[in-house]
């Protein structure tokens, strides 16, 4: 008996001791900060991509909380999912971002634009790049080794061994733009991803005179102005040689498709067309 | 050699001369891959306070990392627990000869921190300005 | 003997053109004359199409200081001024010229005598080999005349000339001491007075003993000028390498070699110093080895600014059956051509051919940690430390590590026995950590 | 729950009590069993190392060179004849960590036999000391020897029992613990006596303290 | 067993992390920094320490006089639980700026596992008041030692590409067996 | 972990969130404990036990304990219950609580028994919380099981105290420390490398 | 023309290759190798070839089928492995057990991390540890020289001259005879003058450089020294240290394979201090008779943390 009095006792009081020093450090020790904060973060996708343009998904969860209104943050990541979970978190509303994904914009596989030389460096995009201009005879095209790739945290930017160019899977791809900044030839591009996932862009970023241009890839863009007159929406401009069409003007009429001479310009997710053969090809090049 | 170390924070106070960061301290096992199901891996959110000396323009929620040199973490480790123990150590070989009580020797070995870390907190300027922190703004 | 103290290596020296004397290659019907082939600003043209320039005749004005004239090489029809690619494949602005005969500028002295005595003053020395365009003809092609004028505060003790000559293949500089020895003397002389210095050392690796001999017999009537045979070891040419080498300093990290009180000069750019001030004569020309060990003549060859690549090789025997690389410069420092049709430029020292076999490299293994790349790195460095956080991407590790001090010499890649490509990652990171520094900077200021 | 001050201390307190109290019940049910497998074992390891006994001594407390104080059992037979006696001995300079023996000897100090209470040696070395001793082969038991008579330390230092292979560090120290058990035993047992009432003993001599154990 | 002999034991010998199998999880969990590592040993050092001494008193004058040693497991990890949190007070109060300092440098300290074992061993082992200290500051250089050479190997192992499968814990154990393999060469130097 | 069938939480434990294998928690029993089958076992099944306890009551108290005092509350109930597993082997098995040693009290401090009790057993019902503690436990019994008796093979040719082949072909080093992270480290590639398989 | 090959600069390459450096360490070990078969005869052959074409074999076996990458046996690093695993045995060991070791060897301290160069720990040394404490009787029995002696597995056993120093009352062996090799022993470490050969040919080579193999011997030579001139009755000589067991053996071969060593010549002598200390204290004080193994294998833990402390001679302050 008098054992079970002690172990009560000595157990009892430790008991006690400690719930008060717990009260007393959980008192001193408290850190001001925004609960909220840490709810937000909870339900962000943890990529830590850096695709909302803040450091890691703490930084953006903070960010969520401090801003008046979430008009300007989005995570790509978790798309508009994750931004109304945030939203009901922070009672706040979300606009809808229109979804993009990365295009690449480049066509010059092996087959339009030759080899001429071969690289025996260590196969990096970056390191090849700062030694000279590439493979083929187009300074401005994919080099093809693999940069994006490995940039991508998403597994969703591949390089075709057979065409050497990369190929993003729509259904994987982010938009967190590792891949842009990776790539150092400029060549890829956030784009919006359009209904049904249908794009037309420019499948070139060479700003040579057309002739130059052309010799060095047979589907390069030549700025030869076709696109600019058939587009009725005046989506398309042309700086230095080289046609952009611009996503939130495009209506996605696809004329300037028919109406490239070089079969620059592309056409995504649509259901074929029966008249063009050769673009129904490169589609499956894409 | 002269290394660095980092610590990510996110500030939550600010005023003209200081600056309040939380940091997140993860426990020694946060490195682990099981850390999510181990209750060792717990991490406790602390305040630090930075002086706000720095030309950079900050606000409250800025994600911040907090730069040291890693000889900063060395000599507060060297404060905070090395000279207390090497004294707790000294002090026992000193009463080693005496014939007390074993339990009386053990509490006045753990007494004379009681001076120790008074002594301490009479330094606590100086050593605040050799435990010194920056804060650089990410991105 | 002396040589620098950390790390080397011996490769085969292969100077296959060693005493060819040098040759002229006869004008093309057509020259592109680069206006960007130097380190610094490129040059603004100052002729339009249709000009009729003479040669020595300013086309490209320099575009502030550290930027350098460009003069006409030929005489005839300026084409058109457009982009030409250069050897990396990108486009530089350049003139092109259609050569009609080969008339020079009055002002420039052809007669062969040896002008010993310079008349001019320290300024007007200066002024001449600015507006002569030299630049460093010993590969970094940085204006010569910011080299000459120490930052204030700062003093040179001695002036080296650079005749080390240390890669494999290339004899041009060698053969220039051989021909032109005295001229080379005098423009040592030139450069002392630029620099208000006593002292003047010449340093030539060991494998050119003609050189030393010739070069010393000749400084014995020029005060204050020595010769230092040096022991071959390759980068015993790197500027820090050699002033290790002859002083026994070395220039601190990050620093220049003004710090230690010494300035290099490649005998090249001597001699081009020597005939800018004593003859008026601008850079438009200078001497090309082409060698490689399936050419059938290898030579020294004096070649005009702005002549195609693919003339020169057509004149000196054609590109050899096999070849299956072109190295534009040097085995450890050139880069490799895509192509001939490259126009001349102040720093091509040479072309070697490399055949087949030899030209693509071995397949890399595990780094088996052998430290062999350690101990040839002559900065001290420890490359494959440097590969490994490349890969990572390890910026300030890197930055940490020095990997700002490679002078990128080749030594580790050419050492390793796994054949890792340490110098390309060492490369990535170096200019990744320099563009890191440089952001750093614009933001404090 | 709401951790405010007094929800805090109740509950922690409350959960410690219960413990505390699920603890001392445990503790008393159990005390009985623990105390009686600790003895039996001691038990077993005393009738292992001894014939048959009607009667043992409570512990004796020798103290030997060594600086250790071992425990002796004085056994007797029927009508308190003395049988021998178990001591329990031990050595610090096993592989690892000390060696505890039980050594029972015979009247005239020849060893009846042993039994290891307690050895950290390595598995499959050292760890042979629980058999190696008492196994017939070649020159390695050591039943029926006499330290006196017999030179028990091992071949290697002049003696005349084989170590372990392999293993000389723990034989060494095993024979070292027999060795030290003979001593207290020497010193505190009448018939072995050898030079009068020397040494420092420390002789529970209330004979009345004895325990009877049951005969299997 | 005279202090140097209980030193070169607990360090090489009986190394706490490779022979006797304690405070594994930070072990094989402590990120690659070397200087963490030792901080986290100085740290760990204290803590022991000080631990040791605290349950040298609460077993001497409260559960062996009072003859409930059965409560050892429970007060003893509860009082380690709340000497970590007192030392953190302490801190804070007498010198903020350390405590700031530390909290930035080291993680925090749960080597529960290491601290409750040797608080337990000393007294199994019978040790004395300044054994057990002596004991207990050994065994945190031990902790540390083996964490810093852990450290540099795991730097080292992060720049090479691992098989498949091997990489993370499974190497990291394979690595901890050949150290502990090399320190079993130490084996015998105490006896 | 919302409605989660019972066979799929009791199963969860034993496989695909093996806690030695896949979790790689409590390291130091498992490492300290298997020098043979039937320490690896009996260490497994003390563990299970006091899971299984700790489970249960933790999600009785689970409402009765206020966010704060939470951690000590667990630590309590855990350490009660591994004293008891600690006197009762003392009293009826002595020579398994010696060889187990000090690593029977060390299970309050294993990682597997706080963190189910946290991240289990403070959300579920009692019946869960049984079954996941139960089958948590006999995972980590399976893992010391088979660790021990890999060790025991390797080292002395036995299994289970049976001898399979002669122990003069064991390898000593297997019973040792070395051994002990060496198996180790191989079942968890081992394990990886199926689970990989599998996916 | 086809088409030209550009790459970044250097565009030679030194010709030196893994190959060429591990063929001059097997030519340097053959020195020893053959003192040891005249000393030892058949078994120090079988022991050697079954050591050799196990890991050999091990190697390829896990490249090809558990790795799936490319064979590397052709490098010659597994040769080395096992010739030096062989050397580090008694010739009289059962070859199943070498076999073992083998596979310890080159499965669990090489393979593991991924093959050649990877490895924190040296293989061969953490294959013949592995041996010494899972069959302690085998590895420590060690047979006497009888020059090209047929018996294998029944040789007579002795004791090495280390063993000596654990207490026998042997006599201590002539000097000649531990520098021409005849004296137990592991069947590659016994003559001093057959390895110092293999050492001068690999610093001839330049495969190796001075600082490792220098300062371990410069280190036990002076510890022992002290030691010695202490207490000469209990502590051995420096010349017999140095002579003995397998100290040259490892300070030639084993302490300076690459991948394991420091990178740099100062870290290098520092390592090579620590193996000195760390050999004399194992053989003085320890319970092991040799330490050379144990004292590389620690050091080799210490060798990251060396690399990252001590830093090569840099290119000005
Ligand atoms: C921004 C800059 C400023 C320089 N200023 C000087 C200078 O004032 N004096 C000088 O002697 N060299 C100067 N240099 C030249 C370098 O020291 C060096 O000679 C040149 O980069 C080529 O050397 P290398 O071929 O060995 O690399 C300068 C270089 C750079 C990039
Ligand atoms: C690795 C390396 C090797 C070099 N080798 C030579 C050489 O052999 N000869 C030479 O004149 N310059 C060589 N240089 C260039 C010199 O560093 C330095 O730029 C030059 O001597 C300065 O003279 P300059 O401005 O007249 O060209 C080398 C540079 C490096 C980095
Ligand atoms: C892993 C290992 C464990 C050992 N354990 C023991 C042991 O428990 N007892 C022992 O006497 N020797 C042990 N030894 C052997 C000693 O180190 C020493 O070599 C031996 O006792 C003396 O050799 P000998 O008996 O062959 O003369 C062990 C050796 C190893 C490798
Ligand atoms: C100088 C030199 C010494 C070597 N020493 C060893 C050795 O002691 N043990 C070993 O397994 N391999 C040795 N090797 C071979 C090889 O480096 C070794 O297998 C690697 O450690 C495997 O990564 C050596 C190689 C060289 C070049
Ligand atoms: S493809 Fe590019 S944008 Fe898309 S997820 Fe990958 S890296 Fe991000
Ligand atoms: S798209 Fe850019 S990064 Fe990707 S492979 Fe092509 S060049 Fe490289
Ligand atoms: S290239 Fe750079 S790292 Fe390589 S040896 Fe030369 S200086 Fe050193
Ligand atoms: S030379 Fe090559 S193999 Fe040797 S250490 Fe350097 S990178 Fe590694
Ligand atoms: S079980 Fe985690 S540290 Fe021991």
């Amino acid at each position: 008996m008098n054992t079970i009095l002690i172990s009560i006792l000595i157990l009892g009081g430790t008991g006690i001791f400690l719930a008060v020093l717990i009260y007393y450090v959980s008192e001193k020790f408290k850190v001001i900060e925004d609960p909220r904060i840490d709810e937000v973060e909870a339900a962000l996708p943890a990529a830590n991509c850096g695709g909302c343009g803040f450091p890691g998904c703490r930084g953006f969860a903070v960010a969520c909380v401090e801003a008046d209104s979430l008009d300007h943050l989005n995570c790509t990541v978790g798309g508009i999912e994750t931004m109304g979970k945030v939203a009901s978190i922070l009672g706040k509303t979300v606009v809808e971002h229109a979804p993009t994904v990365a295009v690449v914009r480049c066509g010059g596989t092996c087959e339009h634009r030759p080899r001429m030389n071969e690289y025996d460096g260590v196969k990096h995009c970056f390191i090849a790049h700062n030694l000279y201009s590439g493979e083929t005879g187009c300074s401005w095209g994919c080099l093809g080794f693999g940069d994006c790739e490995l940039a991508c945290d998403f597994g969703a930017i591949k390089v075709n061994p057979v065409t050497k160019i990369p190929e993003v899977d729509e259904d994987k791809c982010t938009s967190c733009g590792a891949c842009v900044r990776a790539c150092p030839k400029n060549l890829i591009e956030i784009r919006k991803k359009g209904p049904k996932s249908r794009r037309v862009y420019v499948n070139c970023r060479n700003k040579e005179k057309g002739h130059i241009s052309r010799k060095a890839c047979n589907v390069s863009c030549i700025g030869c102005k076709k696109c600019i007159k058939v587009c009725p929406h005046e989506a398309i401009t042309i700086a230095e040689n080289l046609a952009f069409i611009h996503d939130d003007k495009c209506k996605l009429c696809r004329k300037c498709v028919e109406a490239c001479p070089t079969n620059a310009i592309v056409e995504l997710n649509f259901p074929p067309r029966k008249i063009k053969v050769e673009n129904a090809e490169l589609q499956h090049v894409e | 050699m002269n290394n660095v170390i980092e610590h990510f924070g996110i500030i939550t106070h600010l005023n003209a001369d200081k600056i309040h960061v939380r940091i997140n301290q993860q426990s020694a096992c946060s490195a682990c891959h099981a850390k999510n199901r181990c209750m060792a891996s717990s991490s406790q959110e602390k305040e630090i306070i930075v002086d706000n000396s720095s030309s950079e323009k900050f606000q409250v929620g800025d994600a911040v990392m907090l730069y040291g040199k890693s000889s900063t973490g060395l000599i507060a480790v060297l404060f905070a627990f090395v000279i207390p123990f090497l004294l707790i150590l000294i002090f026992l070989f000193l009463l080693k000869d005496f014939p007390f009580n074993e339990v009386f020797t053990a509490l006045s070995a753990l007494g004379i921190l009681v001076p120790y870390y008074v002594i301490l907190s009479l330094f606590n300027k100086k050593l605040s300005k050799k435990l010194k922190f920056n804060l650089k703004k990410l991105e | 003997m002396k040589t620098f103290r950390i790390g080397g290596i011996h490769p085969e020296e292969n100077k296959l053109s060693a005493g060819q004397r040098i040759k002229t290659i006869t004008l093309p019907e057509r020259v592109v004359i680069p206006l960007a082939h130097y380190s610094g600003r490129p040059s603004n043209a100052v002729v339009k199409r249709g000009d009729q320039v003479k040669v020595g005749q300013l086309i490209g004005k320099a575009d502030g200081y550290v930027s350098a004239n460009v003069h006409s090489s030929v005489s005839g029809k300026v084409a058109k001024v457009d982009v030409q690619l250069d050897a990396s494949g990108y486009k530089r602005p350049a003139v092109f010229i259609d050569v009609e005969g080969d008339e020079w500028l009055e002002t420039i002295d052809l007669t062969p005598d040896i002008e010993r005595k310079c008349h001019f003053s320290k300024e007007e020395i200066l002024t001449k080999i600015q507006s002569a365009g030299i630049v460093g003809l010993g590969g970094a092609t940085f204006p010569a005349h910011v080299k000459l004028s120490p930052p204030p505060g700062k003093k040179a003790e001695v002036l080296i000339i650079n005749a080390v000559e240390c890669e494999p293949y290339l004899t041009c500089d060698h053969q220039l001491m051989m021909e032109k020895g005295e001229e080379i003397l005098v423009g040592v002389t030139i450069l002392m007075k630029v620099l208000e210095v006593k002292k003047a050392v010449i340093g030539i690796e060991n494998n050119k003993k003609d050189a030393v001999e010739h070069l010393s017999k000749i400084a014995q009537s020029y005060p204050g000028i020595s010769v230092e045979p040096l022991k071959v070891r390759y980068p015993q040419g790197g500027e820090k390498q050699l002033i290790d080498a002859i002083l026994k300093r070395q220039v601190p990290s990050g620093k220049i070699p003004i710090e230690v009180g010494a300035v290099v000069m490649n005998v090249a750019t001597t001699f081009a110093v020597y005939e800018a001030v004593q003859k008026e004569k601008p850079l438009i020309e200078r001497v090309m080895t082409i060698s490689g060990k399936d050419v059938k003549k290898p030579g020294n060859y004096l070649v005009r600014l702005g002549v195609y690549l693919s003339e020169v090789v057509k004149q000196t025997g054609g590109v050899p059956k096999g070849t299956g690389k072109i190295i534009g410069g040097g085995p450890m420092m050139g880069r490799s051509l895509m192509n001939l049709d490259v126009p001349m430029a102040k720093g091509s020292a040479g072309i070697v051919f490399v055949n087949e076999k030899e030209a693509l490299r071995k397949k890399d293994k595990n780094c088996i940690r052998c430290a062999k790349c350690v101990t040839v790195c002559p900065m001290g460095l420890e490359p494959y430390l440097l590969m490994n956080q490349s890969e990572r991407e390890m910026w300030i590790e890197m930055e940490r590590n020095r990997v700002m001090d490679c002078i990128e010499c080749g030594s580790c890649s050419y050492t390793c026995p796994s054949n890792r490509p340490l110098l390309d990652y060492i490369r990535y990171g170096k200019s990744t950590v320099g563009l890191r520094i440089r952001k750093r900077q614009t933001e404090k200021v | 729950m709401q951790s405010n001050f007094k929800n805090m201390v109740l509950s922690l307190s409350l959960i410690a009590v219960f413990a505390g109290l699920t603890l001392a019940s445990v503790y008393t049910l159990t005390k009985e069993p623990i105390a009686l497998s600790k003895q039996a074992k001691q038990q077993n390891a005393i009738r292992e190392v001894l014939p048959a006994f009607k009667r043992l001594d409570e512990a004796e407390k020798v103290k030997v060179a060594t600086g250790d104080s071992l425990e002796m059992y004085k056994a007797y037979g029927n009508n308190d004849t003395f049988l021998g006696a178990a001591v329990e001995t031990v050595s610090h300079n096993g592989y690892s960590g000390d060696i505890k023996l039980m050594v029972g000897f015979d009247v005239k100090g020849n060893i009846i036999n042993y039994s290891v209470l307690e050895q950290m040696e390595t598995p499959g070395l050292g760890t042979k000391i629980v058999d190696w001793f008492r196994t017939e082969t070649r020159n390695q038991s050591i039943i029926g020897k006499n330290p006196v008579k017999n030179n028990l330390t091992v071949s290697k230092d002049g003696g005349e029992i084989d170590a372990i292979t392999a293993a000389t560090i723990s034989s060494r120290a095993f024979l070292e613990a027999v060795q030290n058990a003979y001593d207290a035993y020497a010193e505190n047992s009448d018939m072995l006596k050898r030079d009068g009432e020397s040494g420092a003993t420390e002789t529970n001599d209330n004979k009345n303290d004895s325990i009877q154990i049951k005969q299997e | 067993m005279s202090y140097i002999l209980i030193f070169i034991s607990a360090v090489f010998v009986n190394n706490i992390v490779l022979s006797q199998f304690l405070g594994i999880c930070p072990f094989l969990g402590v990120s690659k920094k070397i200087e963490t590592a030792l901080g986290m040993a100085g740290a760990v050092a204290f803590v022991m320490t000080i631990a040791t001494i605290v349950t040298f008193i609460i077993q001497k004058s409260i559960l062996e006089p009072l003859e409930i040693t059965f409560l050892q497991t429970i007060t003893f990890i509860l009082i380690i639980a709340a000497l970590v949190q007192i030392v953190e007070i302490v801190l804070k109060k007498t010198s903020p700026s350390l405590y700031q300092a530390l909290g930035v440098f080291l993680p925090l300290i749960t080597t529960n596992c290491a601290i409750l074992g040797v608080a337990i061993l000393v007294t199994q082992k019978d040790m004395n008041l300044l054994e057990s200290v002596v004991y207990a500051i050994s065994t945190a250089i031990g902790f540390g030692l083996a964490l810093i050479l852990f450290a540099g190997i795991r730097e080292q192992l992060s720049m090479v590409k691992l098989p498949k499968g091997m990489d993370g814990t499974a190497i990291a154990l394979i690595t901890a067996g050949l150290l502990a393999m090399a320190f079993m060469g130490f084996a015998g130097i105490v006896r | 972990m919302n409605q989660q069938s019972n066979l799929k939480i009791f199963l969860n434990g034993i496989l695909k969130e093996n806690p030695t294998f896949v979790l790689v928690l409590g390291m130091c029993p498992t490492l300290a404990t298997t020098s043979s089958a039937i320490n690896g076992m009996s260490m497994g099944l003390a563990t299970t036990f006091v899971l299984f306890g700790s489970n249960v009551v933790i999600s009785l108290l689970k409402n009765l304990i206020p966010d704060k005092v939470r951690i000590p509350a667990f630590i309590v109930v855990i350490a009660t219950f591994v004293t008891v597993v600690e006197l009762v082997m003392q009293a009826y098995v002595p020579t398994l609580f010696e060889s187990l040693g000090i690593f029977i009290p060390l299970i309050v401090v294993n990682c597997i028994v706080l963190g189910r009790a946290e991240a289990f057993a403070s959300k579920n019902s009692v019946g869960k919380s049984a079954l996941d503690g139960l089958g948590m436990g006999l995972g980590f019994t399976f893992a010391l099981t088979l660790l021990g008796t890999v060790r025991e093979l390797l080292g002395t040719g036995k299994a289970f105290g049976f001898t399979i082949y002669n122990e003069q072909y064991g390898m000593l080093l297997f019973v040792l420390a070395p051994g002990a992270f060496i198996a180790l480290g191989y079942l968890i590639a081992l394990m990886n490398k199926l689970q990989k398989a599998k996916k | 023309m086809d088409k030209l090959i550009i790459s970044p600069a250097p565009h030679i390459h030194g010709g030196d290759s893994i190959e060429k450096n591990m063929r001059g360490v097997i030519i340097a070990l053959i020195p020893a190798l053959l003192v040891g078969f005249y000393f030892f005869g058949l078994g120090a052959l079988i022991v050697t070839l079954v050591s050799v074409i196990s890991c050999v074999l091990f190697e390829y076996l896990i490249q090809r089928f558990l790795l799936k990458t490319e064979p590397t046996i052709t490098d010659g690093s597994a040769v080395i492995t096992g010739l030096l695993l062989a050397m580090n045995l008694p010739s009289n060991i059962p070859f199943w057990m070498v076999i073992l070791g083998a596979l310890f060897a080159i499965g669990v301290a090489k393979m593991s991390f991924g093959g050649l160069g990877n490895n924190p720990f040296n293989p061969a040394l953490a294959g013949r540890v592995f041996l010494l404490i899972s069959f302690p009787v085998a590895m420590t029995s060690w047979p006497v020289p009888s020059p090209l002696t047929t018996s294998y597995l029944d040789a007579q056993t002795g004791a090495t001259a280390l063993s000596i120093l654990q207490g026998s009352d042997l006599d201590i062996p002539a000097i000649t005879d531990l520098l021409i090799g005849k004296m137990g022993g592991s069947l590659g470490e016994i003559s001093a003058i057959a390895i110092l050969i293999g050492f001068i040919y690999l610093l001839v080579k330049k495969i190796i450089s001075w600082h490792i193999p220098i300062s371990i011997l410069v280190t036990v030579a002076l510890f022992t020294g002290i030691l010695h001139g202490s207490n000469p009755a209990a502590f051995a000589s420096p010349m017999f240290h140095l002579l003995t067991g397998g100290l040259l053996l490892g300070a030639v071969f084993m302490a300076t394979d690459y991948a394991t060593s420091p990178m740099n010549p100062r870290g290098m002598i520092i390592y090579g201090i620590g193996i000195g200390i760390i050999t004399v204290v194992i053989r003085e004080f320890g319970a092991y008779p040799e330490g050379v193994s144990f004292a590389i294998l620690i050091m080799n833990a210490f060798t990251p943390l060396i690399n990252k402390y001590v830093k090569p001679r840099r290119f000005s302050k």
